[in-house]
């Protein structure tokens, strides 16, 4: 579960980092009274969930009321369904720094990743500078220990003045890693200002989902997603993708589903959205083909070779869901594993034309969505 | 014999009492697994077809010998059987659970390696060498798939493995030893360290890898060959060519590693050392009938 | 630091480990209140550190007030040097359990230490049925596992009713063990009662002294201690143990006092107190001197073979003490190691007969304390 | 050459420019140890005693071979300083600090073992092979205590050490190497994991073991002679005959362990084995020359 920048600031706030002032603002009537506690010049940092927010114009630096209004109306008006905007002091920046902790599943060790040029993406400063970008393996079994703190350090050449803040925000960040069971735990940038401080200038926290039962306190609202068909699906704990293709995919497993994906693909054709019909969703095709119907997509494609989640039971769904949601577009199915014989029985009987091959099943769909027939 | 398991490994079957361990306990025995005891705590005295159920791990390999644990435990308490099966010395463990807490993970691998122990899953079906034995949960029953022959297959899928599995049967091939090490971002074992077992193992002409995008598992592969610790043909199927970038297609073995792992980079990795890579499943048989010169 | 039994009780319940219901009294006067709160039948636990005090008479089962107020002034006048009174709830117990934590040098583990008949000493159980104490190794690295308290538990025949109660307290054990630096935590007996509640009944803490920086809370005071000497080398940092002979031992190292402890005892002399004349505190011959006098010895020997300690300071310190404390009684001295020469000068000047035999400084000091010439 | 360190061994020290750092680093020179280099964090590019202070072990051992790593460091702060050690691949530490947390001890031993480090310490003088090198601080001016010879010599004590040192001396004998495994209740290295060194050692001819009461030391000793690692004489001194139960002379280990490990105990079983144990410190000159045939 990857958090909104503001729930990030509160775990580190939590943990002892320190964050700018800010105010959170649904609106742009709260605007004014956020901007007299914070005080000019500030940030108006709209909280969503993709990257690249700075090159998509979502932040902006505002010097006074009419410039923070101007600007705050054109953020809750934007494409990009801004909801909430983080109303911030801007920080006297000296310097700007990369932090973040990860897990490494080759060494399975906990990862720091650090790097003295901070402000842009990882990913951008892997490509073009990555013999700046420090990694040290924590074994989980003895934590990240104060050697290796001073290691880093010495290594991102971080000032003596600043070297005993530096080392408390990362020892903090990596216990709030453990105790947030976190993927991963991002400060970028992280502030040095003029005054040697050391702040937290955004952040990126990821919540394991596995660990959700332990991890309480972080509700799913709408606001994670893009979609209400991804919202309702995270409810019921069915994983869904929101893509804007024409074919709605109903597949069991995240390796066929992606491989079916692909065919689709090459044959031309274009997904409309990926919702996993196995594990234990296989009883709930009624529900997950009422999902699927929320897209704009022309036909739903179904594909399985299922083991536990039987072939006899998903087929028996898919009809059962036919007769009740009498659905607007036609189904391919593709239904193998585990009593496959008597799947094909059940559907043929339904009037359904059961496919075997996936790219006999993939061709058809495209074909279908491309106006082809039915 | 086969790698990891055959129909002569002493199994034990920890959450055996369970109604998914006692269901595919009674599969495995079905398809010729040794099974030897099970473990459920408060359930020691009571049989599971046949096969004496005890309080722990400890009790139940004070009276039999065991080589190897199937776990049929929930996620979250999967760390802990895992380390109970490790405490008793046991090499081989098998975890089907989906949904082990990530820094879960992070500590099993990390004590299987220091253990020296082969810990396969979590977010797997298993380990299964077709016609001898199984642990896990394969449709063994589906023969077009399931059949015995030469080529090892590791996979990180569950549903895709039948898929491609039925196109190296159908391709006129059979399964020597098929390990299924799980979708998990961290999972016990990896590809490359599995490789060895295939080399050394007489059963096997030839391994096929079914990966996807995301992390580093293929390009360690494509090492062990440069590093001749792997000589036999490989051929990978890899899902995902055409996979958006940052959208999560269900395993979270792509994000975890940080933005590398493109399907175009691995399928660059394991062909510069001589592998084959299939685009589409139909075609891993026909790559199979190239590199063993069929 | 060994605590006393309502200290262990306190942290047993910060932990969440139930204890019984009791009120701590200093005086007779705070009975009547508190064994209203609690209801009778009661118990009076003397709050002393030796150990066997059930056998010593310092735990009281009451029945009334009149009976409770009896053996309250018993207790508070007895030669025990009873302070405090913990006045406890008798709880009714079906059984009692044995369960500590502690550390095994050996394998660099913690171990947790369980016996179903609980209630006794550990060392008497050990000598009477060693066969019943289960030892469990924990890996620090890993810390408890639940598997590990499933298993001591069956070890041990918990009943199933118990089972969770039992496994809680166990865990929560380990993790006060961990919390505390402590060097043991004990809970003996631990009480199965007859609603299968699972209580401590008595608790024995022990942190671990090097630790104290990162364990405060915890304060030294006059309780701790049998004498007013030990109680005031503890507040200055140095070591010192109580006897009850004729010679007062200023030594410096653990090793060589309990050589020179043994010698005096093979030479037939009895020794009063043992003071740590070594490392840090091998410039406070003043204060050491004084804190020796204090006792009724018959002669204080000074015996070192120091490094950094060195001889010279030692001797200087030794002659400034008898010029500024006027002892009552002789110093044999027999002071060796770095620049000891200089102190045979130091020591010959202020008309001592320094001796640099161990043996034959022990010889002197006995001969004195039993009449011997000075 | 001797166990554990000689004149050519090469000597990083952790905690260089402190004021006991650099007073016996000047010593440790003195003697003969052959230092390569210093850490202090902060401090690189300093000197002390001419030779480069660096600002980590990893910075130090990226320009320096290193061997032996001794620590001046603080207690609260050893056990990090023990991991930057083993983190850097050295497998001989001696840590001289008194007072390390019981718990940090614990898992420096851990982290010990499962590096297959030696870690000499804390809470110890340290080791000296005498005429040739030195870590720790040992009066080696005093001739009469440390004169090089043909007997080995292990210790959990400082002042004692001195004393029974050199009785040996005096009865003829001189010291190999001397290593103080500190009175801790938890040392970082045990008796019995060095008998094997001394068992090798060309140079050593009889083994002293300075023990006292409390703890499992000494009957592990004994252990390692039944089991034949061990097979030159052995002569013990152990303080403690006459301790009262109960009462901690100074040395935790006694107290921790539980209530065993009376003298009483450990000389039977050094006794059962062949070894002997002397009354008194005057007396292990005697026994030397016993067990020697001189």
């Amino acid at each position: 579960m990857k958090l909104f920048e503001y729930q990030a600031k509160e775990t580190f706030k939590k943990s002892g980092i320190a964050i700018p002032k800010g105010v959170l603002i649904k609106s742009v009537s709260e605007l004014r009274s956020a901007a007299d506690k914070i005080g000019f010049p500030l940030v108006l940092k709209s909280q969503v969930l993709m990257g690249g927010r700075g090159k998509k114009g979502l932040i902006r630096f505002v010097k006074d009321h009419v410039d923070a209004e101007k600007n705050c109306s054109e953020l809750f008006n934007s494409e990009f369904k801004v909801n909430t905007i983080l109303v911030e002091e801007a920080v006297d920046i000296k310097s700007e720094i990369y932090l973040s902790v990860t897990v490494d599943p080759v060494t399975a060790s906990h990862m720091i990743i650090a790097c003295a040029d901070g402000g842009v993406e990882i990913e951008t400063l892997a490509v073009d500078s990555p013999e700046k970008i420090i990694r040290e393996f924590v074994d989980p079994n003895y934590g990240l220990m104060p050697f290796q703190i001073k290691d880093i350090a010495f290594r991102m050449g971080i000032k003596r003045a600043v070297l005993k803040k530096f080392s408390s925000v990362l020892g903090k960040l990596y216990l709030a890693f453990l105790e947030n069971d976190a993927e991963l735990i991002e400060i970028n940038p992280l502030f040095i200002t003029r005054t040697d401080d050391v702040i937290a200038g955004d952040g990126k926290l990821s919540i394991d989902d596995n660990s959700a039962y332990r991890q309480t306190g972080y509700e799913k609202t709408r606001e994670y997603y893009d979609s209400d068909a991804e919202y309702e699906s995270a409810l019921e704990g069915i994983p869904y993708l929101q893509f804007d293709g024409d074919i709605s995919l109903m597949c069991a497993g995240a390796g066929l589903t992606t491989t079916v994906y692909d065919l689709i693909n090459y044959e031309g054709g274009t997904v409309a959205n990926y919702l996993e019909f196995g594990g234990p969703n296989y009883k709930k095709a009624v529900r997950a083909m009422e999902l699927c119907l929320k897209n704009d997509s022309k036909v739903i494609l179904v594909v399985t070779f299922g083991t536990i989640a039987r072939a006899d039971v998903m087929a028996r769904g898919i009809v059962d869901a036919i007769n009740r949601l009498n659905p607007d577009r036609p189904i391919v199915t593709c239904i193998r594993g585990t009593n496959e014989e008597e799947a094909n029985i059940i559907l043929k009987d339904a009037g359904l034309e059961p496919i075997y091959d996936t790219e006999e099943a993939v061709r058809k769909a495209v074909s279908i969505a491309s106006g082809g027939s039915k | 014999m086969s790698i990891f398991l055959d129909e002569k490994t002493k199994v034990l079957i920890q959450g055996i009492t369970g109604k998914e361990g006692s269901f595919w306990t009674d599969h495995m025995i079905g398809c010729g697994t040794n099974v030897v005891a099970g473990v459920t705590p408060g359930k020691e005295g009571q049989q599971v077809e046949g096969k004496d159920v005890y309080h722990s791990v400890r009790r139940a390999v004070d009276h039999v010998e065991v080589e190897a644990s199937m776990l049929f435990v929930p996620p979250r308490f999967t760390k802990d059987a895992v380390f109970e099966a490790l405490d008793s010395g046991i090499k081989k463990i098998v975890t089907v659970a989906d949904g082990i807490p990530l820094h879960d993970t992070i500590q099993i691998r990390r004590a299987a390696l220091s253990e020296g122990a082969l810990v396969i899953g979590g977010n797997t079906s298993g380990v299964i060498s077709p016609g001898k034995a199984m642990m896990g949960f394969f449709p063994y029953w589906i023969e077009r798939v399931y059949k015995p022959g030469r080529i090892g297959v590791m996979t990180r899928s569950g549903s895709l493995t039948n898929e491609v599995t039925a196109m190296v049967v159908s391709a006129g091939f059979g399964v020597s030893s098929l390990i299924g090490i799980g979708g998990d971002p961290v999972p016990g074992t990896r590809f490359s360290e599995m490789l060895p077992f295939y080399e050394a193992d007489k059963e096997t002409d030839a391994v096929v890898i079914i990966g996807e995008l995301g992390g580093s598992m293929e390009e360690e592969c494509a090492q062990m060959i440069r590093d001749g610790l792997y000589t036999k043909p490989l051929v990978a199927f890899l899902g995902g060519r055409t996979a958006p970038v940052g959208k999560r297609m269900g395993h979270a073995g792509a994000i975890v590693s940080g933005g590398k792992g493109s399907v175009k980079d691995k399928i660059e990795a394991i062909e510069s050392v001589g592998g084959k890579v299939a685009e589409r499943p139909r075609f891993v048989g026909d790559l199979l009938k190239e590199v063993l010169g069929l």
